[in-house]
């Protein structure tokens, strides 16, 4: 429309995980407000040292709350801008429906499962609580050992890995498994055997525009936030940070 | 007939064609003609080198190329010197050497000390190719080739880049190959000396076809023969060496029922030999002089007077019981003068002559 | 810093090696046949091959390896393939690693080889076959030795990109400690997790071995060297 | 599926062309006073200096990039002294991409540059000084002809290595659409959103037009064909 | 003096070490030695190609060399063949001609149109140098060094691959460079008959020494010159054209006092000319015979007869008014016949001779 060629584009930067998610929820916004929204998706590590050096992002939706909090000690973002945007949920996804999705029933050493796929638990925040639950149910060393571990660099990769049948059961994202059809059957992981998946956005440093300030309230709009529980991820409790 | 087929080849615009062809089984057989003539692409046609060759070609009863099947390079036991000298880069003058030698099949006849005492590489032996000048870069070739026990000798103009002290050095070699190990030599030159030399046969050829083969007789007696453009005609008998002077360090040769004194040849009474003597060289007296250092005298009938050029004639004279004739060119003003005609008889007075292999 | 560099896990280092040295060698072996090939073909063939042999650089690596992964995961028709003659399957496996860093650097092989058997023509050939070396002969005595520099230029060429190869190997082998976790990935990781020091150290590592390795291979070769022509 | 295909975004088409492009001419400018200089040193020097150029290869280019956004960022050595000079930042920009892909891919056209100066010797140089041409003369008269395919092979290594490249751009240009965004890295979002359709046509447009353009080009560079030797 | 200096260089084990030279301003000078002896290495430092060479070259009055200081080779003006024909491999046979041609300053002295004509490259010039045969190769290399306007011109055995046809038709353009755009040409061989044929002097290297620099008179007339290794020895007169015979298609020439016949020679009454006459030619008699049809009976004295071999003498002939002597090869057995002795008189009887310049 003829406005929207007058409005200031906004940039934002998303963990990939969030990315799927994200495009829709801006494209609506684009669609009812006329401002362009553009995605820069990668990991968040690679994300943070980019915005500690300048990069010309306005949000920064990352796959964690450290990142975040440590932009918000190195002063890069504006004041009280720090919020939890979704709470990641972690499934068992079992794609041949030969492994039941109940963990404590895997035998590892049976012949069917050649890998079990998690995200990086040092570089993904769903890789260490993947983690926190595989060495609850004493599997982590074990499949560390047999080398049946597959990480994935982010749980995209480790998504695809399943997916594509090269691991045949993994911990990954729920988000991924709701916004996607796919073969064989999940189950959500109790929550109580992982710390919380708490997934940061911040505004950075001087780009609190009006324009920025729209996309905020769009996304907390109630429809938006229907629309994240419906992809697979938690909403924050309201007060919590 | 040893090495015996015919060969065309298309190259650009220019177009082989040799026509059927019988290279004798033995000796050395010069390949002659102009630049471009086609000579290198003759000869690497003949050794398989070119894939688009067609043809035939059969040496020592053996197929090489008949119906576009081509017996592998490496099956035909050939000695092939190119007319760049194309030694091996990565090795040193003794491994180039070395190369053939250790793929021949044995028992060698051609050693490497030999070789390299004939080519005088001994001091060489250790050297980057890289470094070599351009006359040793082709002595090394050349040594190469031989060490590899060839069956036949293919070589372009193995001598251009050498100096007459050293072609003078190789020449002995390449005659003892050619008379004591009998292989047969094919032997592009340009240089009508080296012809002379050393050939038995030589394969004139002109734009791309074999002109003709013909024995080196036959190739020297023509009067206007290719190998002497511009040059002197020549003219060779065939000789027997009837006896040796030793004090005096001389040969005595008969040619027809003549005599014929020349320096001292190290040959056995009784064989046969080839004598070149320049046109030129020939003088023609009504009687020998008393007095002259001048050895030869020999007694001759006119057989022809023809004109050579503006100035001067060609006169063919006949020894007697010789079939070659022997060629004087006069000056017009002496056939005046002396009032040369056909069927008198004259002395013609020899001042040197030069012997064939 | 000692007590980080002491410890750090160093297996990816070895894996590493592993991967990029049978990469190599695999490249070198099969890249000859092919480079010969595409070296004595003419006309319209031979740029459309020369062509499809460089191809593999213009996909970003993680595609490439995404499609790999596809294609030969137990669902993909060279998996299925692979998996009916017997063998275990190639994802995640060393195998697979070194078959798809093979064709990733497949083109840093090819090119400096064709190229070489191109620029040494056929004239040393011919003279070796008249010394009646047969073919396999020609190739070990003659060819290999006179394009030695052009091997050279592709192995290394060839073993540095597989080295720091990454989002092939990332894809395609699954980033399994001890088995495909090699020493890019494993910087990428300490990067990813702001462990910059464990990140400078690996980095040093690296650039201080292949330096050295690279001086000393290019310094050897120099001493041997062939200048053609 | 046609509705897909007109809905792509092809302005990372574009942009990779212009990066490729600006990275490949740099390349090929500076690489070749660079590679004289490296055909004609000898001994231990040539040797170390040739393994430097070949290190940016076996870092991983992630790692690579996170380098060079640290040096080029506005806190880094490079980064201030390129401000002080008053230009703008690096970083994010398309000089930057330019200037990191340049040193990623310069192995590639450094050694076929080098290699090709020290094939062709001096020779042919001298036969043109004799013949009264003056330095560059001499370089534009023979030597740019007679290396030809070596600037052939060097430029389409380092044109396709720089169209595939993803992790040095990616870290240093930031993934900005319209600015940095290159069609690796579109291509790459596609599959990270799980967007396969898109990834699979934006990929399959690269292969193609990258099977065009390389037959096309080194189906003209046969037809001029120098066989030197 | 127009090309002075001295030049050292090493190259392995070799030494390249001239010693102080001069080359004459005008005129071919002949670089003469065995292969490997360093005359190329002697030509390129010269030329300025050997980085390494130290020493000092003036060349008419330019300092091209001195101190470690070199002008480079791009502003010397010269023309330089190399021993391996180095067309450019890029260009075809015209642009490969005309590269010099068109970065030479202008007036130009030998124009394109000549040069093909002269070299015969008329059909060759839009031929790719790849597939020129050897001889044509060299040829354009020749030509294109000629077209770049050369004030000296080096040639590295140009003539090597050239068939003695060629040879001839360049010859004369050669001598025609030589005496018309008189600049001085240097010119490796190794063929004494090009020596002959074309040199004012001669530079002969052994050892990567030069070791003389002789005019052509000097250098034939030394009975062991090192232009005829283990061939005859020469003398070399000087005669003045005394007259023409058109009739007969003869010259007369003065040699001293006594007159020699040659043929016709296009050359103007009163000219100096060389006259080359091998010692093998010529023949001692005690008269001249009545009838014969030698032109040339030259009355001579006996100065000193030395040993040449073991069967034959070198004679030393003295012709009245002549400052070069003329050699004969006499067998012993004749100076034992004719009781040939110093001081006394004889007549010399020379069938064939050679002509210089
Ligand atoms: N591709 C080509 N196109 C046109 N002509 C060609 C081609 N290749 C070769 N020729 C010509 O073929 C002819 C024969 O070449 P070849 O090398 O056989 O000659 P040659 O007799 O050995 O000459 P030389 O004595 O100079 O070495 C030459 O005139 C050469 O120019
Ligand atoms: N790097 C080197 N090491 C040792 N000797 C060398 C080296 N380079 C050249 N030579 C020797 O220097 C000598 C002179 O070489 P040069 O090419 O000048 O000879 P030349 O007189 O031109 O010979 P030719 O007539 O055979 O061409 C040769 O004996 C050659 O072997
Ligand atoms: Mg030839
Ligand atoms: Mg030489």
């Amino acid at each position: 429309s003829n406005a929207a060629t007058q409005q200031k584009p906004i940039h934002l930067a998303v963990s990939a995980n969030f990315l799927a998610t994200l495009k829709q929820i801006s494209q609506k916004f684009t669609k009812q407000t006329g401002i362009p929204v553009y995605l820069s998706n990668g990991a968040t590590g690679m994300l943070y040292a980019q915005i500690k050096r300048g990069a010309p992002y306005d949000l920064f939706f990352a796959a964690d709350a450290r990142r975040p909090e440590l932009l918000e000690q190195a002063g890069l973002i504006e004041p009280n801008s720090r919020f939890t945007y979704v709470k990641g949920k972690l499934v068992v996804w079992s794609r041949t429906g030969y492994f039941s999705t109940d963990l404590a029933k895997l035998v590892v050493t049976s012949p069917q499962l050649r890998y079990f796929a998690i995200a990086n638990p040092k570089s993904a925040p769903y890789g260490r609580a993947a983690k926190q639950v595989l060495e609850h149910y004493g599997l982590y060393r074990t499949l560390l050992k047999s080398h049946q571990l597959a990480l994935g660099e982010n749980v995209g990769k480790t998504f695809h890995y399943v997916a594509t049948g090269n691991a045949q059961i993994g911990l990954l994202a729920k988000s991924y498994l709701m916004t996607h059809s796919v073969k064989g059957h999940f189950k959500d992981v109790d929550e109580s055997l992982y710390s919380p998946i708490i997934q940061q956005a911040v505004v950075l440093k001087g780009k609190k525009s009006s324009e920025v300030q729209q996309f905020l309230d769009f996304f907390r709009s109630e429809a938006v936030q229907v629309q994240l529980q419906k992809a697979g991820y938690d909403l924050p409790q309201k007060g919590v940070k | 007939m040893s090495l015996t087929g015919h060969l065309s080849l298309t190259r650009g615009g220019f177009q082989l064609d040799t026509g059927l062809f019988e290279i004798p089984e033995t000796g050395l057989t010069a390949i002659f003609g102009h630049s471009g003539c086609g000579k290198t692409s003759f000869l690497r046609a003949l050794a398989g080198f070119e894939n688009e060759a067609k043809g035939e070609v059969v040496f020592q009863g053996k197929l090489w190329l008949k119906d576009g099947k081509s017996l592998p390079v490496y099956q035909r036991k050939l000695g092939y010197v190119f007319q760049e000298s194309s030694l091996f880069a990565h090795l040193d003058v003794e491994n180039n050497l070395r190369y053939g030698l250790k793929r021949a099949t044995k028992p060698h006849h051609i050693h490497f000390e030999q070789v390299v005492e004939w080519l005088n590489l001994a001091h060489l032996l250790v050297r980057d190719v890289q470094t070599l000048s351009g006359g040793e870069k082709q002595r090394v070739a050349i040594g190469r080739a031989l060490l590899g026990q060839p069956n036949i000798l293919m070589m372009d103009e193995p001598m251009a880049s050498l100096d007459s002290l050293s072609k003078q050095q190789i020449f002995p070699y390449l005659e003892r190959l050619r008379d004591e190990i009998k292989i047969p030599i094919l032997y592009i030159t340009h240089s009508s000396d080296e012809v002379v030399r050393l050939a038995d046969t030589v394969i004139f050829m002109a734009e791309g076809k074999i002109a003709s083969i013909e024995s080196i007789e036959q190739a020297l007696n023509q009067p206007h023969s290719p190998l002497y453009q511009n040059q002197d005609p020549r003219s060779v008998l065939s000789a027997v060496l009837d006896s040796h002077v030793l004090e005096d360090g001389l040969s005595c040769l008969k040619v027809g029922s003549a005599k014929l004194s020349i320096s001292y040849l190290d040959k056995a009474v009784g064989e046969t030999l080839r004598v070149v003597i320049s046109a030129n060289q020939v003088s023609l007296m009504k009687e020998k002089p008393v007095l002259t250092s001048m050895l030869n005298h020999l007694p001759v009938t006119i057989e022809d007077i023809s004109d050579f050029n503006e100035f001067s004639v060609l006169v063919r004279l006949r020894l007697k019981d010789e079939p070659w004739p022997l060629l004087a060119q006069i000056t017009k003003r002496s056939v005046k003068q002396l009032a040369l005609e056909e069927a008198s008889e004259w002395i013609a007075a020899i001042k040197s002559v030069s012997i064939l292999n | 810093m000692l007590d980080l560099i002491l410890n750090l896990d160093y297996q990816p280092l070895w894996i590493t090696l592993q991967v990029a040295t049978y990469t190599t060698i695999l490249l070198i072996i099969l890249g000859t046949p092919l480079a010969l090939w595409l070296a004595k073909i003419t006309g319209a063939k031979k740029a459309v091959l020369e062509a499809v042999v460089a191809l593999p650089l213009v996909l970003p690596p993680t595609v490439l390896g995404f499609y790999l992964l596809v294609t030969m995961g137990p669902d993909g028709p060279v998996g299925q393939l692979w998996a009916s003659m017997g063998f275990s399957p190639l994802t995640f496996s060393m195998t697979g690693l070194v078959i798809g860093s093979f064709l990733y650097s497949l083109p840093f092989a090819i090119q400096p080889l064709m190229h070489g058997f191109e620029l040494m023509g056929k004239r040393p050939i011919e003279a070796s076959a008249s010394l009646g070396a047969s073919k396999w002969d020609q190739f070990f005595s003659i060819t290999l030795p006179l394009t030695r520099r052009h091997y050279l230029v592709g192995a290394t060429l060839a073993f540095a990109h597989t080295v720091g190869e990454f989002g092939v190997i990332l894809m395609l082998g699954g980033n399994i400690p001890g088995v495909t976790q090699v020493v890019s990935i494993a910087i990428y990781d300490h990067v990813e997790a702001l462990e910059y020091s464990q990140a400078h150290i690996l980095s040093a590592i690296m650039l201080v071995m292949s330096l050295l390795v690279l001086s000393i291979v290019y310094g050897v070769n120099r001493r041997l060297e062939v200048k053609v022509g």
